[in-house]
């Protein structure tokens, strides 16, 4: 699966992608996230307010209970600020 | 109904002209520019980054676009925004749309930026003298943008 | 803060520059440009002429901006209108407000417009294929200059 | 005094400005009005609804119990449609 990080989230975690083997456990963007702060200490940091953590399925806007399966795009990255 | 995610500078004028040149329907045109300012929350900004996620942010542009031709008579709609490095006085964005009636044009930009604002997945990074700082997500954003809330 | 009363046409992009151009104070500039449509109450309209009452006309343009001012923070405003003989598709008028926040700019630009509507001494006069005919006032244009009446 | 006249008020009245000799028991812009009607049948057909006779003294809006004097400018039109 592919994770990409954005802003303040890319910069504390230090990669802006990486791809990761999901383990069979993982179901739902909330699975994700928790198994993601499990990754390297940088990882537990950045992820560690979920409150702030916000997350695309295959490039749109999801809530954590939505399914995540090995082919999706997921993005994670802080509330947005444009515009 | 045009979407563009550009680094260059855009011309309000021309976009306005290819908007509007040869329509003889267009009672009114609503157009909003968003611009760097040199202050944020009270500290001095020297220049912002703008960071966005390429393919989404079109996507999400689009939709936002799409759900402003459903809830108005639009005859046209335009959204440009900028990513990169812009200094203050820089343009950041441009929201157009053209309907024969003023308040639909009126109402319809106002709810594409704020809708943008809360949706579109750019995020900007911040000069300052004490460094750089990741624009936080603002409460009146979010507030703004639930004003456009459909009732259930 | 300006005022112009004009035959000519104006450049949206040159006003838009003149106004932002070298301030970094700015966060957002809201525009809204009134065109002549071919069609009114269901009939082709060929031609516009717009009267004006000079003098008062730019007095009272200027009140109005004056009282915009008063009302929400700005950096800026202008308002430009035409007068004489226009076509479809061609612009009459200009308003244009800036301001640190989007919102304040949206409102005042909005207010400008309907302001405008109902105060400014301008009188159109179509050409229609059944001869020419003077305008009436629309009572949804006193429903919208209304919105914006003080609480007492 | 000056009177001027606008748009559809104008081409029934058939003329863009006059002045006239104000009777002294003309004081206010209701008096004018009516006082105007007498001047010919034109001016009894333009101003006979005097709801959308709109009145402008010295270039400012104003109701019709406001005063009126030998000096001013007085504006007679229909209610604006710019914009």
């Amino acid at each position: 699966m592919k994770i990409l990080y954005f802003a303040w989230l890319r910069t504390k975690i230090g990669v802006a992608a990486e791809t990761v083997d999901l383990p069979a456990e993982v179901r739902d963007v909330g699975g994700l996230v928790d198994w993601l702060k499990t990754r390297s200490p940088k990882h537990a940091d950045a992820l560690a307010n979920s409150t702030v953590v916000k997350v695309a399925v295959n490039q749109e806007h999801v809530p954590y209970d939505h399914p995540v399966g090995p082919g999706d795009e997921v993005a994670l990255f802080p509330p947005v600020t444009g515009g | 109904m045009t979407v563009k995610v550009q680094r260059e500078d855009f011309d309000v004028g021309a976009e306005l002209a290819a908007m509007t040149g040869g329509k003889t329907g267009i009672g009114g045109v609503t157009l909003f520019v968003g611009l760097v300012r040199d202050m944020a929350g009270g500290e001095a900004v020297s220049a912002m980054t703008l960071e966005h996620y390429p393919g989404m942010t079109e996507k999400e542009l689009e939709a936002i676009e799409a759900e402003a031709r459903q809830r108005w008579p639009l005859d046209d709609a335009l959204i440009i925004h900028r990513h990169g490095r812009l200094e203050p006085g820089d343009r950041i964005v441009l929201v157009a749309t053209a309907s024969a009636h003023r308040q639909a044009a009126f109402e319809s930009c106002h709810f594409l930026i704020d809708w943008l604002k809360t949706r579109a997945p750019f995020w900007k990074l911040e000069a300052t003298p004490d460094g750089e700082r990741w624009v936080e997500a603002k409460d009146s954003d979010d507030d703004a943008a639930a004003r456009w809330a459909k009732p259930a």
